[in-house]
């Protein structure tokens, strides 16, 4: 049942050394105020689950939250690599971490099992690939009926998932539109579920039946934080700020640099500044 | 003619291999450029979708990321990211997917994701994202890259996706179904399998390009077809609606950076 | 790419003598025009597969056109059973069929599976039911991760699907509304497929980004038909008429009544019949 | 007391078992209007979801069908059918499933596919539906029947659905995690399985009801617990609104047919 708390107590409470976590959001919707929080709280040893790492886990791994990163897309879109992400790989700086890699359509299949309830996700995958000879997660299955060779990976089962979403009802039922990504399967794959949200609302009378709404029973904390998806966008409320991106790929080019940004704008701030970051937008 | 870069040549080069009836998979960079200035020109009816779940879009102007607000703005329909991947890649309904590559090889196998040995890498790049079941569940393959020695190479660090293997009927030894890479777009040329060997032989040069440019930036002997043609420059049109494209795109997402 | 055209031109270009056929629809929608056009074009040697067989099945079979019946529940929803497809297994009138009988869900997964390109569908199921022994297309795969048994079953991979839907756009798009139930899939399993609409309208440009649309390009052909899925309904068009699912209990029970009343009410009319049969609803 | 009917009991009973946080996947006929007593009275907040996608309905009136309009209108989200059972049911979402039986063993076994051989049928009954998994896949069910010799009997001629097998660990044995039935709702009596044994065993007999009635009813020889109860008389808020809710649902559902 949802409860209603500060982003600080629902991170708090749901997010444990060395759980295994997704944070997601493809390119729309990415919980930027949530794991910003993670990283204040100094949560350490986590497994991170996210197709596309993107500037989010770059900020978590550069402050060493990260034991493990499962991921498909290691890039920042549209603009080029991850440079904390690298420096973690390529140099162990702050730490070393695990990588486990797979492709889109093995994270979205491993998301959609999860939410199934099932062991393993089977598809179509990675035929002539290298990923299966490097990643001992990918294995196949025979198809009874046709004798074809199928990849099957495990599912994603996190222990908590992080989503933001546009309206939380009094109820605690919230609404998820526009690009839905792999939010629905992650948040129903997880054990607990935290979703941030730009708005609560009274009620969902007026919306659409078929619309993505998952139902109060099924999530574990609300925290409203508007513009908690900055610099990513949150349709029908601000834009994404491509700024923000283009202009991460210097920080993070710099360990000091990144870290007097982490520290100014994210270890001495609280949640309520995303609000003021969308204004202008 | 109107002057023209190789950037742009190679961009709308790769727009007029496709056709109203294309339904193509679209990746950032050059071939979300190429596949809207088709859709401005010659193939108005072209279906477009992005990996984000967005399909059948008509974005104004060049999303900077594949899940950009304008691309389900303009959508007929947005699904989920694990309904895009198994109805509508796996599905088979994709009729050309687009690829780029950091590394490539002469049989269209690529690589974007490691530079040196994985578990030690020189350089880590982002990886295959969508690619690895791309390249095998479109009906066929469109590559673009600008030409350079250290990305057209003998030989790929790693095979992110799957081209043509070793070549000849590897495809098919594997099982694979689909036609893979069919056509390679440089900044110089054309470049088509050989019906046989899988070999990627220019077919089509660019205007002004000599065949000693196309060898001296590429990693691998190459081969030429029989009766090399020289690529039609681009038209007026097309160069004109490719940089008003990149004039709106570049005024969209010059915007202000939040506070 | 969508062809408009009549019901009568969409059936006959569309459906064979032996295909196996989808008429899909959750009690929402079901294709009941289309299927009355199959029946007055004489089609034989069907495959019919649909979760729940109902009414529109009942016809069919009773007047002969399926070879094999693919299905999870014989019923008539809320009123009792099939009285036709009963005649049909138990004393083989007006001919033997063969069936093949799944659960729900799986039938539900081998739409899905079709959908999505597989070859069968992976799902935990069927334990310690009895339909595993009675159905060869049920086996199992194991999961290679936990080693735990799965249920397979082949996907479905109709020759040709028909579905009923709210609209369609000038340039053939298909809008399904409400209880979409396997509609999509449906459609999207089959080589061809048919979708009768209760209007055609110029563009879809106001509607929510996240409704299920099917594009164009997934559909063989369109043919409007007011009033198409009588007596099921359409959300947003006409209420269910549950009074005729209550007198089918009647017709069904007596061959000659059946007889008489098919072709009274089928044989002898055209699909525009269905317009005027929802007037009063 | 006001007067009531068994079968009006036997859903007002099965109401009482239900609380303000389950999520119930509703069968038609008497669950749902058991599901529907706990909601208009003691249960406000309950979920009920039907298969046909529907999640957090709260209709006015009784479907007549699983997929009646007004579900989806009143739902919190209408999903796809695929969906419904793979995220929701298969998900392990769902704390109760209703199901009822055309044969019914006393180890809650349930056979609603035929009556005879399974190859040529006595009566060829509807089948199974949901009920397969639903058997297995929600937290526990409950089972509503009135209590007949031809229901309730020895041995049921075809394994729709799996109660408790052979009894005592057999869902264990076959990696059901799962409890299975913990409840038989009839119009005399309230039965759960014994704990070792697995057997429906009758722990509460409905007001007027003898031991001799339960008996003469099941075709298998009936245990009773220590200590049977008399399981309380509807409330007059239970039977009115139980009442207003069928006198609701005929007059929605007695409208005139189309033409």
């Amino acid at each position: 049942m949802a409860k209603f708390q500060s982003l600080k107590d629902a991170v708090a409470e749901n997010l444990r050394d060395g759980d295994t976590v997704a944070f997601e959001g493809f390119t729309h919707l990415i919980p930027h105020a949530a794991a910003h929080e993670a990283i204040r709280q100094g949560r350490r040893d986590l497994t991170l689950i996210r197709m596309t790492p993107d500037i989010i886990y770059d900020q978590m791994i550069g402050m060493g939250l990260a034991k493990t990163v499962i991921f498909s897309y290691a890039g920042n879109p549209g603009v080029g690599l991850l440079r904390r992400m690298r420096d973690a790989i390529e140099n162990e700086w702050p730490r070393a971490i695990e990588t486990v890699e797979h492709s889109h359509a093995a994270m979205a299949n491993a998301y959609e099992a999860g939410a199934a309830g099932l062991p393993c996700a089977v598809f179509r995958g990675y035929r002539g690939a290298g990923l299966k000879d490097v990643n001992p997660a990918i294995k196949s299955v025979t198809c009874p009926f046709t004798g074809e060779e199928l990849a099957a990976v495990p599912a994603h089962r996190p222990d908590v998932s992080f989503i933001h979403a546009q309206k939380a009802n009094r109820r605690g039922d919230v609404l998820v539109e526009g690009i839905v990504g792999v939010q629905k399967e992650a948040l129903l794959a997880a054990k607990r579920a935290v979703v941030t949200v730009e708005e609560i609302v009274e009620d969902f009378d007026d919306l659409h039946p078929n619309l993505c709404v998952l139902p109060h029973w099924t999530v574990t904390a609300i925290a409203h934080v508007p513009g908690g998806a900055h610099p990513s966008y949150t349709h029908g409320y601000y834009p994404r700020d491509n700024a923000a991106y283009l202009e991460w790929d210097k920080i993070s080019a710099d360990r000091d640099l990144f870290t007097t940004w982490m520290k100014a704008n994210v270890l001495d701030v609280s949640p309520e500044v995303f609000a003021s970051r969308v204004e202008a937008l | 003619m109107m002057p023209f870069t190789p950037t742009e040549m190679m961009t709308i080069a790769a727009s007029r291999a496709l056709s109203n009836d294309d339904v193509c998979f679209v990746g950032i960079g050059a071939p979300s450029a190429a596949c809207n200035v088709a859709r401005l020109t010659h193939a108005p009816d072209i279906t477009l979708i992005y990996e984000s779940g967005t399909i059948g879009t008509a974005p104004e102007v060049l999303p900077l990321s594949i899940g950009d607000g304008e691309l389900c703005e303009t959508a007929v329909t947005t699904v989920s990211v694990p309904e895009m991947f198994r109805y509508w890649l796996q599905g088979g309904r994709i009729s050309v997917g687009f690829l780029g590559a950091a590394q490539l090889d002469r049989f269209g196998n690529i690589n974007t994701t490691v530079i040196g040995p994985y578990d030690k890498p020189k350089v880590r790049l982002p990886g295959g994202g969508g690619a690895p079941e791309i390249a095998t569940s479109c009906k066929e393959i469109f590559i673009t890259m600008k030409q350079a020695t250290r990305g057209m190479v003998e030989t790929i660090d790693f095979f992110t996706s799957f081209g043509h293997g070793e070549g000849g009927d590897h495809r098919q030894r594997l099982g694979i179904t689909t036609k893979g890479p069919t056509l390679l777009i440089t900044d110089l040329a054309l470049w088509r399998p050989d019906p046989q060997t899988k070999e990627f032989t220019v077919v089509s040069m660019h205007p002004g390009v000599t065949r000693e440019n196309v060898q001296d930036t590429c990693g691998w002997k190459v081969r030429f077809a029989d009766g090399v043609e020289e690529t039609p420059a681009p038209t007026e049109l097309e160069l004109t609606t490719l940089r008003d494209l990149q004039a709106r795109t570049q005024r969209a997402h010059g915007g202000k950076k939040g506070n």
